[in-house]
């Protein structure tokens, strides 16, 4: 679809907290990926990520419960892909520690997966309120593969 | 995502399929707990060659099998995974402490040793 | 994922007006209906449903104006899968008369996307409000593969 | 969606590849006007083997050039459709008004007459 790269697109997709969502959330924003020119390492590096950020609004926000809405956003700007993974569960008290390597409140986890988004996007940004819920925000710029 | 189990000598080999995430994880860890309660090998190894997608629940499953099989001097050798697979492997430290074998210039078979 | 088929699930998507967007909703919703036991050739005809839904959306609906918002919802009930195409456009004056065969407003179109969502999906249910816009409510039965 | 274009004779083929939707359909029509307007065949074949997906969007641009060809006696043929595929042609009737070839018994080389 050369000549429509300058349109912007955006979509959001809303689901209940249940682990069979995560590959959701995975497949529909790397289809919304792929309408503009992106290598394959590319869409695997926004696949981790957002798998990491839904999986913690699962697990850690809602504590495993089915019943919460998970909302996750893409869009196309200027600046280059921004994606935001939305909770309304428990929250983080320290989000400067929660995302330090290998920091996790689960025993059974590994703590790497803030570590993960911000090794595969170019910007992750949090923003949490004790019991109101989390916002994770992150951006992966588009290289210009010959476009404009 | 399925997990096929085989023995040869002490190793036990699993060879995993599909996508390994939040979704799947709690189903790998079980199925290696029982083969391991069952087949209690010197040797796991791990056939990632089939896995198409893994994060970190995945690798938490993998990591917790490894310390299982330590405490009695076992190991796990890490098979032929996939470049993004590797790349995780390779970011969290797995890499560091388990064996990764690509699986080049190997038998036809896929037999490692 | 046997054992938790009894839990239901649900998703919305909501995306810009824009041609590219009907191959998301396609995927979207083949993702979420492929979480239950579903036969390939059912997926293929839910995927035809969710093309001619989401197409009229934004060509009759949005009249191919990229700024509009279509939303598309999935559900998995007791009774099935039920999908909801929804748009605040145009709206249809006369569904019974839009919804026959062959009908279309378009001299370059069939006039068969109503046609095959009756054709593949089980009940089609059309609400419209002239300048309002449309809801199109497709349910798919799921026959019990073995589960139950 | 991509379209590869070759002549045999006085019969245009079109293999086309992809999802044939509203997003892809305009730009498969344009194709096949150009290559009309420059080959002048007697014979359309459109080769579907490669067509993952097609819905009413793609049946209207197969219906358009039928028309355009009918008005100077020329044909359209629908080469080896995928069930999916085939099962719209039916519903639609276009699989009345236009042949189609399963490409089965043919040769190797997918040549047919
Ligand atoms: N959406 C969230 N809601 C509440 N707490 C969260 C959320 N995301 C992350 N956390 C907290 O931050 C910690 C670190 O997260 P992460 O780096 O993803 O590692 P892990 O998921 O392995 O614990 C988690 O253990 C959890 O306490
Ligand atoms: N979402 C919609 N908004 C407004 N009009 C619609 C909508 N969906 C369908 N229509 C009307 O109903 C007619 C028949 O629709 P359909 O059977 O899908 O055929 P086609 O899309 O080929 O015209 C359309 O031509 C249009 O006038």
């Amino acid at each position: 679809m050369a000549g429509q790269e300058q349109v912007e697109n955006s979509m959001a997709l809303e689901f209940l907290s249940l682990p069979e969502n995560v590959g959701l959330a995975r497949v529909a924003v790397a289809t919304f990926a792929a309408q503009v020119d992106m290598t394959l390492n590319e869409l695997e590096e926004i696949k981790v990520a957002v798998s990491e950020a839904v999986s913690n609004a699962i697990i850690h926000g809602y504590e495993g419960k089915p019943r919460g809405t998970v909302r996750v956003t893409a869009e196309h700007t200027a600046a280059g892909l921004v994606i935001t993974v939305t909770d309304q569960g428990r929250g983080i008290q320290d989000v400067a520690l929660a995302m330090q390597p290998a920091y996790s409140t689960d025993p059974e986890r590994m703590g790497l997966g803030f570590a993960f988004m911000q090794s595969f996007m170019d910007e992750v940004e949090v923003t949490s309120e004790v019991n109101r819920g989390t916002t994770v925000r992150m951006l992966k710029v588009l290289k210009k593969a010959g476009a404009e | 995502m399925q997990v096929f189990f085989s023995m040869e000598g002490k190793e036990l080999q699993a060879r995993i399929k599909g996508e390994v995430d939040l979704e799947t994880a709690d189903q790998l860890r079980q199925e290696l707990e029982a083969s391991l309660d069952h087949a209690r090998p010197e040797v796991l190894l791990l056939d990632l060659a089939g896995v198409t997608f893994m994060d970190s629940s995945g690798l938490g499953v993998i990591l917790g099998r490894y310390r299982r099989l330590q405490k009695r001097g076992g190991r796990i050798i890490l098979y032929r995974p996939q470049p993004q697979v590797r790349r995780l492997l390779e970011l969290s430290g797995l890499g560091k402490i388990m064996t990764i074998e690509t699986g080049e210039g190997l038998s036809e078979q896929g037999e490692i040793d």
